[in-house]
């Protein structure tokens, strides 16, 4: 199976590592920055790199179902973005801010 | 069926109680309570003395993990479900009528789940019964106990949970070492149990020794005990002292010893050296109480000590000694408790530095208080002697020195004992003290019932013994058995 | 060839995250988001998966990111200086990401070097089958999450506006919960 | 000779007269009481005596009762029955005897005091339970009479309960007893251990099948620590004198005449173990002695009537155990028969002093009450001759047969006790002297009521007078052509230590001569005493810190209590506030309450944690996350 | 699956409910559609069917969890029915609380990882909504924000981790993955093996499992009191039910690549859990740490599930969603939203109203394990498997977190019946005095009949 796959030259492994590397990255993303509009883009930033992580697989494995996961994440995205910035406008409406470290009167 | 009407009968007399309009509470409680008795009476004349559980039940209760509702009675037990269904009607005789139904209810509640510990043959069932005991008398100290009860019952509440959990353990555990499909019965526990090598019995020991010294209490387990009783209402402190802390001792001889006899072969020594020191430690902290109510929880641990060192001997007399002294103490204690109850009431007071010359006006209380005490500090011919004497006995022929200090018991309770009733009782009376009023017809009831308990006791102890005889001289026998087989 | 395209293409991915998370203004990062997503799009055409390049850009640069845009610009946040983290913190944060990536790509570490087949993928219409066959209740299952978060939102604003308009109309307001809410705001 | 179960009327009769006291309390009149207490007891010596008769015809005879088992367990059976031997029915007639007497004495002595229905049952009380003691078929009976009277004495000890010195005394005794009582109890459990059985049947056939052995020798030593406890020996002696503090006839009853003599009982009882043990007959002779000497010298600068006949009666008991100890049981019993009679009479006419004086019992406020006191002072007068060994009275011969073993056996033990037995006499005739005779010194308001007692209580002195003259009279050595009478008598029951013991036989001439020396000093004594007291009229001062050396050791008891104090009940007290406070709060109590600190400081910790930041949250999840990777997938 | 169908049609009628102006009709509608789909569920029992291509597979596993989820959503129903009334928006949280049921059916019946990740976020999407309610209180808008920005980051993780998994065994379905890991974890392990512990950490979030529990107690503190409600009861048992149904699905046969990761997490969950509710003042957030505690005695049933896991966690679900119900239709009113509980406010109860405080007490009972309650036989079951399983370490662990848990629910009924009452009596609304008399007999009942609520 391998040699016919040598044509592309594409690896596997290369598509995981960019994956966590994105991932990672997103990861970064969402403790470095205190600005929640920020912070989902960073948390889209992981779900994308999931997103290229099951495409990879998919296509490795030559099964659709892969992609087909990856709609469902999109879809899910979208929500959660709809969501998330819904709230987020809700609450900016109070306190004039996205900071989210301002918003700590829950504790102990 | 007999058994199960014995079990519950006091938890639908407590749901009637809560029916009743507050002022019949009191009457219908301490009916119930008779009634109570009068079918352990009843189960007493239909008893035979030997060795055999009777009265036996055994219905599946959850049977998939081989749980049974499985009860019965041998003398061992039956001698307790006596002190437990003897004694509650006076306790209840012996409440204020101020109390509320819920109180007689809780009583009621807590007699039940003590008859149920004393009659459980299913591991599982007297865990239940175990845990269940413990949430009224909680209740009761909460409730009506004195003011700063809610950290000192809490306390007492998650200590004595502590020890009843590693029992749960060490029962679960023993329940996986039956032969499948298994089961908590327990003659398949005993016989799981026996058959596992030195160190997991050792480790068992002490999983369940430590739950029924803490709830005896034994020397070091005991720190809850003297501020329970004393934050304790009166009639909580008689059921604690009176029935309760006697299910550590019946643990002892039901679910410890036959369970893990070569554990209790290799730790027992330890354990019983640890209610030796208990003896001696709490006699001599009583010794220098002031508080009448105090210097009696400190007593009280020394008898029990005593009881379960003599238990751990392992020897019949001391067994035989251990189920005779538990029925005294019951009555004994009972009954001391309800004299500070009495004093305590008249005079707002129970400190023993405030107190004095109370026989001047009470003479008839005076002398109901001298034959508790001299059932206390074991006089013979009163309750207290017969059990002592066979106690030290094994103790004694145990090993000579802790028999000794055992012994010490009799005269370090001489010393507190004959302390505390000089002080309240004797003397001149004080300037600052309030009238004294001797015993009310009410009063009399209960505690003549319980002075003539105590002298009957003390000169024909010998019925007592003899329900539990044949129990006691199998397991004895087993063990022995048991021992020159391994 | 594809090769180099691969790495073009990540290098360029990964620049526009980093871009992402350390631009200061709002705006910026959400151009390097789309910049990435692109580049995530192009990865998919490599590797040979057409369709949902296509249906990737219209989401997320589409939809997704236009409506960050929207909000950016309506919360006026793009001039809005953000309260930046202690350095410490950053550090941290850095530091964290970067441990996650070292020891994920350690922990991932495979003995073989394994090359995709891209010959054998599914059109839009070979997803489309699998999508509307195999996977048709999650299909289904995603309107009702979109219609959750439909409803969702769609409430969340409502109650904003209906208490806007309690607020003006004065009286429709219990005395209590006025003051109350003026007291949270504090 | 089972079955004679008429034996259970003579201690049930006393219990009876107390029940119906104690119950019909307020109900009772006070002359129904007085007749119905000293009759009960009335009732059983007469019963005794019948017992009495009937055993004089069989030396070997004996009687008991069935009974009913107590209690028992496995191999431990404790039956409820009576026995009646000749030791045992001698106990019998002393007790009912003396006790009546005392009893009728009390009728006129306790007379206008407001617990009088209470005193008398409490002496029925005793009465029953002196006679258990003596009458029981095991030792867990005798120890059941033991703690009884030791109940009871107790209760009348602190019988004016008001006072707190009483009762302080009364707790005294009862806790000084207990102390032997364990002793005794842990030596009935040896018993049953060695020979499975408390019978005395069972116990006693075992033991003269037996050679001598160490376990035999702690038997008897731990017995014997009982009866040190019971019987006032050193080091329990103390509280003797204290328990004083109870009316007087308690003092000639219990104190005197019966309980604190069970001890004596006890090693008769259990002769045979002793007999198997010389070392414990050692030890017996020896504590014996040295308490006699102990006593007497302590008597001698007592200046409480009550106070000296108490030191006495310590000193007598130590001179019974010294018979004990030489193996001359019966002359151990001999004696404690006459002590009873002279003792209880020296206290009753004390007590008739006592009660003429108005309470006074200090004897540097009495003298010349012989005039006033006529029948009390010749009765005095007869117990103090009887108790120094004048011939003919009682105590000469017991008190000589006792001389007489000691030196037998060994030199130095006659020499000291003989030595004690003339401090006896010292102090008996200062006590005598500054009584009854010599210039009366109390206030003029006492002087004036001065009155002799009412014929109740001067018919007892009397008959315990003649009684104390004429008891010894039925063993009269042979020396003196008697028979031996009493000595016969028991010889049965101590038949089996008979053949145990090396028989020391003294010549003829020997005992004469030591007889001869003792009463010679005696006499010397005599005259010395009432030179002093008498003649030079030397009233011991009523300052008694003045006194130096041994005069102060004397008076103040050798610091016997001081020393208790300092070395044991300070020390108690001391301890047991330190397990209180230190061991039992602090430590236990802390380490328990130490858990629920420990859960509550991590509770504000963990609560800390939670710092409400988002970030925070977020970045210990990615931590975590980070951690679980590299220990699960690198490291591990 | 018919219930599903009905959960969602209710879901969407209660949207169609705000048109056509049928809003009174909808509460009832709803209870009894919840009653007929827990019982129409039961009718599925031991068919064990699969549907859409295996998408669900309602075992009985998953037949108990969906019938328990139905039931407390109709008790549930029952308990917050005043709140729901009062609101003007009764339709859209019906709505919403009826999407996030079918989510949470579904997280307990998926057998691919698609339904589970979409369970889980129709559940979530819903719950952050339902969290942020309250909108003029910006402490309900802490709440939904920080749970949404946690939950999303949770849920990168858990899709990464579904992604290894798939990238190693090329499957979503369950029992693909489940055989692929018992061959040796597919076709690169480590993949595999990273994924599990990637999910791990997607699934212990959802079920507040320290250290991935910081959400919980803001969250919970912040929402609606109802809406607390709802994530402590339904959320729990569609977390631990998911989390079961994945590990002893798909990853039971590489167990020790996780096995003591949990064990690790289910001591961290069970000591932080009990020792830090222990000075909580707020009674909310009191039973957030509660929450955490509960679900530390669960994931020992994921570590040891016996011969009987499933059933196992059933049991112990039922037992602690009818007491923290019936604690919180107690807490409903005694407090507000407005004027949120501390124990403070029990000061007394048991003076106030006796009912009430019995009612407390008795679940508080329960949840602290003491027989004869349900809650007592839950944690017996449990300490059961993992002692059967050797686990004495962790079960002592249990032992001593108990311990600690009954003293901060005891703190309450101390409060109840020892403070003297400040406040004057509480008045309860006649509805909820049938509900709360159920839910405590339901709580006595479990402990009588345990045998009936257990299944092979």
């Amino acid at each position: 199976m391998n040699s016919s796959l040598m044509q592309n030259g594409l690896v596997l492994e290369h598509y995981v590592v960019l994956s966590i590397v994105l991932f990672a990255t997103g990861v970064m993303g969402v403790l470095f920055r205190r600005n929640a509009i920020i912070i989902f883009m960073c948390i889209e930033l992981m779900l994308n790199a999931v997103n290229l992580l099951l495409v990879a697989f998919a296509t490795f494995y030559g099964d659709s179902a892969g992609q087909v996961f990856v709609f469902f994440i999109m879809a899910v995205a979208a929500a959660e973005v709809a969501v998330g910035l819904a709230i987020l406008t809700a609450l900016y409406s109070k306190l004039k801010t996205t900071d989210i470290d301002i918003l700590s009167k829950l504790k102990w | 069926m007999t058994l199960t009407l014995l079990i519950f009968w006091p938890l639908v007399a407590a749901i009637v109680v809560m029916m009743l309009k507050g002022q019949y509470a009191r009457g219908f409680a301490s009916l119930a309570a008779f009634a109570e008795l009068a079918i352990s009476l009843w189960i007493v004349s239909e008893f035979q003395t030997d060795a055999s559980f009777q009265f036996e039940v055994n219905v599946p209760w959850i049977s998939s993990l081989g749980i049974r509702y499985h009860a019965g009675l041998d003398g061992i037990s039956l001698l307790l479900v006596l002190l437990t269904t003897g004694l509650t009607p006076f306790i209840v005789l012996a409440s204020d009528k101020e109390r509320t139904r819920s109180f007689y209810a809780l009583m009621l509640l807590m007699e039940m789940a003590l008859v149920g510990v004393f009659t459980a043959l299913d591991g599982f069932l007297f865990y239940v019964f175990w845990e269940l005991a413990l949430i009224p008398i909680y209740i009761i100290c909460l409730r009506w106990g004195a003011a700063n009860s809610g950290v000192i019952t809490l306390k007492f509440f998650i200590y004595t949970l502590a020890g009843s959990l590693l029992m749960l353990v060490a029962l679960i555990y023993v329940y996986f070492q039956t032969t499948a499909p298994h089961t908590f019965d327990i003659q398949a526990l005993y016989e799981a149990a026996r058959g596992l090598p030195g160190a997991h019995q050792s480790m068992i020991f002490w999983a369940l020794f430590v739950a029924f010294a803490i709830k005896m209490p034994l020397f070091p387990f005991h720190t809850w005990q003297p501020d329970t009783y004393h934050a304790a209402p009166s009639q909580g402190t008689m059921l604690l002292s009176g029935i309760m802390l006697k299910m550590g001792v019946y643990g002892l001889i039901r679910w410890l010893i036959p369970l893990v006899p070569h554990g209790v072969q290799a730790e027992g020594t330890t354990a019983l050296i640890l209610a030796v020191i208990g003896v001696v430690f709490a006699s001599c902290i009583a010794i220098v109480q002031k508080d009448l109510k105090r210097l009696v929880a400190y007593s009280s641990m020394a008898h029990v000590s005593l009881i379960a060192a003599g238990v751990l001997t392992l020897d019949r007399i001391g067994i035989q000694g251990a189920m005779i002294q538990m029925i005294s103490h019951g009555v004994v204690v009972v009954a001391l408790f309800y004299v500070i109850d009495i004093i305590q009431t008249r005079l707002s007071t129970q400190d023993m530095s405030n107190l004095g010359a109370i026989r001047l006006e009470a003479p008839v209380f005076a002398t109901v208080f001298m034959i508790v005490l001299l059932g206390s500090i074991a006089l013979p011919l009163t309750s207290g002697f017969v059990g002592e004497f066979m106690l030290i006995n094994s103790l004694f022929r145990f090993d000579t020195w802790l028999g000794v200090f055992g012994g010490l018991t009799m005269i370090l309770s001489a010393v507190y004992m004959l302390r505390s009733y000089q002080a309240t009782v004797l003397g001149e009376k004080r300037e600052a003290a309030g009238l004294f009023s001797d015993l009310t017809m009410r009063e009399r009831s209960v505690l003549f019932p319980l002075a003539v308990m105590v002298l009957a006791l003390g000169i024909f102890p010998a019925p007592v013994l003899k329900v539990s005889e044949a129990a006691v001289d199998s397991m004895v026998t087993i063990l022995q058995q048991y021992y020159t087989m391994r | 060839m594809t090769l180099y395209a691969f790495y073009f293409l990540s290098f360029l991915a990964v620049l526009g995250a980093l871009m992402v998370v350390f631009s200061r203004n709002p705006v910026t990062s959400v151009i390097f988001l789309v910049m990435t997503f692109f580049t995530i799009a192009c990865h998919y055409m490599l590797l040979n998966a057409q369709f949902l390049a296509a249906v990737h850009i219209i989401v997320y640069a589409g939809a997704i990111m236009v409506l960050f845009l929207y909000v950016i610009m309506l919360l006026n946040l793009n001039d809005a200086v953000e309260q930046q983290k202690t350095l410490l913190l950053k550090v941290a944060a850095v530091v964290t990401g970067g441990l996650l990536m070292i020891v994920l790509s350690a922990a991932l570490r495979t003995a073989e070097v394994t090359y995709v087949d891209t010959s054998v993928v599914g059109s839009a219409s070979s997803l489309g089958k699998v999508l509307l066959s195999e996977y048709l209740l999650p299909f289904e299952a995603v309107s009702l999450l979109l219609l959750a978060a439909m409803t969702g939102a769609i409430m969340l604003a409502r109650t904003r506006r209906r208490k806007a308009e309690d607020a003006e109309g004065g009286n429709a307001v219990p005395e209590s919960e006025q003051t109350e809410s003026v007291a949270y705001e504090q | 000779m089972v079955g004679h179960e008429s034996l259970w009327i003579i201690p049930l009769l006393p219990l009876a007269g107390f029940i119906a006291i104690s119950l019909l309390n307020k109900r009772l009149g006070r002359s129904t009481v007085s007749v119905l207490a000293p009759g009960v007891v009335l009732a059983a010596f007469l019963l005794s005596v019948g017992v009495f008769i009937r055993l004089l015809s069989d030396p070997n005879m004996f009687l008991s009762t069935a009974g009913f088992t107590w209690f028992g367990s496995g191999t431990l059976s404790v039956s409820f029955s009576l026995l009646a031997d000749r030791l045992s029915v001698l106990m019998m007639l002393i007790i009912t005897g003396v006790g009546f007497l005392i009893h009728v004495y009390s009728t006129g002595y306790m007379h206008g005091d407001e617990g009088y229905n209470r005193y008398f049952a409490y002496l029925n009380l005793f009465i029953f339970f002196m006679l258990v003691l003596v009458m029981g078929s095991n030792y867990l009976l005798m120890f059941v009479g033991w703690e009884g009277v030791g109940l009871c004495s107790y209760l009348l000890i602190g019988f004016w309960f008001k006072n707190q010195d009483y009762n302080d005394a009364a707790n005294k005794a009862f806790i000084m007893n207990r102390i032997g009582d364990l002793g005794m109890i842990l030596g009935i459990i040896l018993i049953f251990a060695h020979f499975g059985s408390i019978g005395y049947e069972q116990v006693f056939t075992a033991a003269a099948l037996q050679e001598s052995q160490p376990i035999i020798t702690w038997i008897a030593i731990l017995l014997f620590i009982g009866a040190i406890g019971k019987s006032a020996q050193i080091p329990l002696f103390t509280w003797l004198p204290d328990a004083m503090a109870g009316p007087t006839p308690v003092s000639a009853l219990i104190h005197a005449a019966t309980m604190v003599t069970a001890g004596v009982y006890m090693i008769a009882r259990s002769h045979i173990l002793y007999s198997l043990s010389p070392l414990a007959l050692e030890i017996v002779a020896v504590t014996g002695v040295a308490t006699a000497l102990m006593a007497a010298t302590i008597a001698l600068r007592q200046n409480d009537i009550k106070k000296v006949l108490a030191y006495s009666t310590v000193s007598q008991l130590g001179l019974m155990f010294v018979a004990m100890g030489t193996g001359a049981y019966a002359t151990g019993m001999f004696h404690m028969m006459t002590h009873a009679f002279f003792k209880a009479l020296l206290f009753l006419a004390a007590g008739s002093v006592i009660h003429a004086m108005s309470g006074e019992q200090d004897i540097r406020r009495m003298g010349g009450l012989a005039r006033h006191l006529p029948i009390t002072w010749l009765t005095f007068l007869m117990g103090t001759l009887a108790i120094s060994g004048i011939p003919p009275l009682s105590g000469f011969f017991s008190k000589d047969e006792i001389l007489a073993n000691a030196f037998a056996v060994n030199t130095w033990l006659w020499a000291a006790a003989a030595f004690a037995s003339l401090l006896t006499v010292f102090y008996m005739f200062r006590l005598l002297f500054l009584t009854f005779k010599g210039q009366p010194r109390m206030g003029e308001e006492v002087k004036n009521h001065l009155h002799e007692s009412p014929r109740s209580m001067t018919i007892p002195l009397i008959l315990l007078a003649a009684l104390s003259v004429a008891g010894g009279w039925i063993n009269i050595p042979e020396v003196f052509g008697g028979g031996h009478a009493f000595n016969d008598y028991l010889a049965p029951v101590f038949a089996d230590s008979q053949r145990l013991m090396a028989t020391h036989h003294l010549s003829h001439a020997t005992e004469l001569m030591l007889m001869g020396i003792v009463v010679g000093v005696t006499v010397l004594i005599i005259v010395w005493a009432y030179r002093i007291y008498i003649a030079l009229g030397r009233v011991p001062e009523r300052d008694e810190s003045t006194l130096r050396g041994m005069a102060r050791l004397f008076n103040r008891k050798y610091f016997v209590d001081e020393l208790y104090d300092a070395l044991i009940v300070r020390p108690l007290y001391m301890f047991s506030q330190l397990l209180h406070d230190v061991i039992d709060r602090s430590l236990v109590d802390r380490l328990v309450n130490g858990a629920g600190v420990l859960v509550r400081w991590l509770s504000d910790v963990f609560r800390k944690v939670q710092t409400g930041n988002t970030g925070f949250y977020v970045f210990v999840m990615a931590a975590a996350v980070v951690l679980l990777i590299t220990l699960k997938m690198l490291v591990l | 699956m018919i219930a599903v169908y009905i959960i969602s049609g209710l879901g969407i009628l209660s949207l169609v409910a705000e048109i056509a102006n049928l809003k009174r009709w909808l509460l009832p509608v709803a209870v009894a559609g919840l009653l007929a789909a827990a019982g129409l569920a039961a009718g599925d029992w031991n068919t064990s069917q699969g549907y859409y291509h295996d998408m669900l597979r309602f075992d009985n596993q998953a037949l108990a969890f969906s019938i328990i989820i139905a039931l407390t959503g109709l008790l549930w129903f029952l308990m917050s029915g005043r709140y729901l009334r009062e609101g003007t928006d009764v339709s859209d949280h019906t709505a919403l609380i009826m999407f996030s049921l079918v989510g949470a059916v579904f997280m307990v019946s998926y057998h691919n990882m698609v339904m589970l990740f979409l369970g889980i976020e129709i559940l979530s999407v819903s719950l952050y909504v339902l969290a942020g309610s309250r909108v003029r209180d910006i402490l309900s808008g802490e709440a939904a924000i920080k749970y949404l920005i946690m939950g999303s980051f949770a849920t990168g993780f858990l899709l990464l981790g579904i992604a290894l998994i798939y990238g190693s065994t090329g499957s979503f379905n369950l029992t693909g993955i489940g055989e692929a890991m018992a061959s040796g974890g597919g076709r690169f392990p480590v993949y595999a093996y990273a994924g599990v512990l990637l999910m791990l950490v997607g699934l212990a979030f959802k079920l507040s499992a320290v250290p991935f529990h910081f959400w919980a107690p803001d969250v919970y503190q912040g929402s609606p009191l109802v809406v607390t409600g709802f994530m402590l009861t339904v959320v729990k048992a569609a977390a631990i039910g998911a989390f079961y149904r994945l590990f002893s699905l798909s990853f039971s046969q590489v167990s020790p690549h996780w096995l003591d990761v949990v064990q690790g997490i289910t001591i961290l969950t069970l000591v932080v859990g009990n020792v830090t509710a222990v000075l909580q003042q707020n009674v909310k957030r009191l039973f957030a740490y509660s929450g955490i505690a509960h679900a530390g005695y669960l994931l020992i049933a994921i570590v040891a599930p016996g011969s009987n896991g499933a059933s196992t966690i059933g049991y112990y679900v039922a037992a602690y969603v009818v007491a923290t119900l019936a604690a919180f239709a107690v807490l409903q009113c005694v407090s507000d939203d407005d004027h949120p509980a501390v124990i403070r406010s029990f000061n007394g109860l048991g003076s106030r109203n006796p009912f009430l405080a019995f009612v407390m007490t008795v679940s508080l009972l329960s949840l602290a394990g003491i027989p004869p309650l349900a809650g007592f036989f839950g944690k017996y079951l449990v300490f059961f498997g993992a002692i059967g399983e050797g686990h004495i370490g962790l079960v002592l662990t249990a032992v001593a977190a108990s311990l600690v848990g009954v003293y901060y629910y005891f703190q309450l009924i101390i409060a109840m019946y020892f403070r003297p009452a400040a406040d004057p009596p509480a008045a309860v609304p006649r509805g909820q005095v049938v509900l709360m008399v159920v839910l405590t007999a339901l709580t006595l009942l479990f402990g009588i009949f345990v045998e009936a609520l257990l299944w092979e």
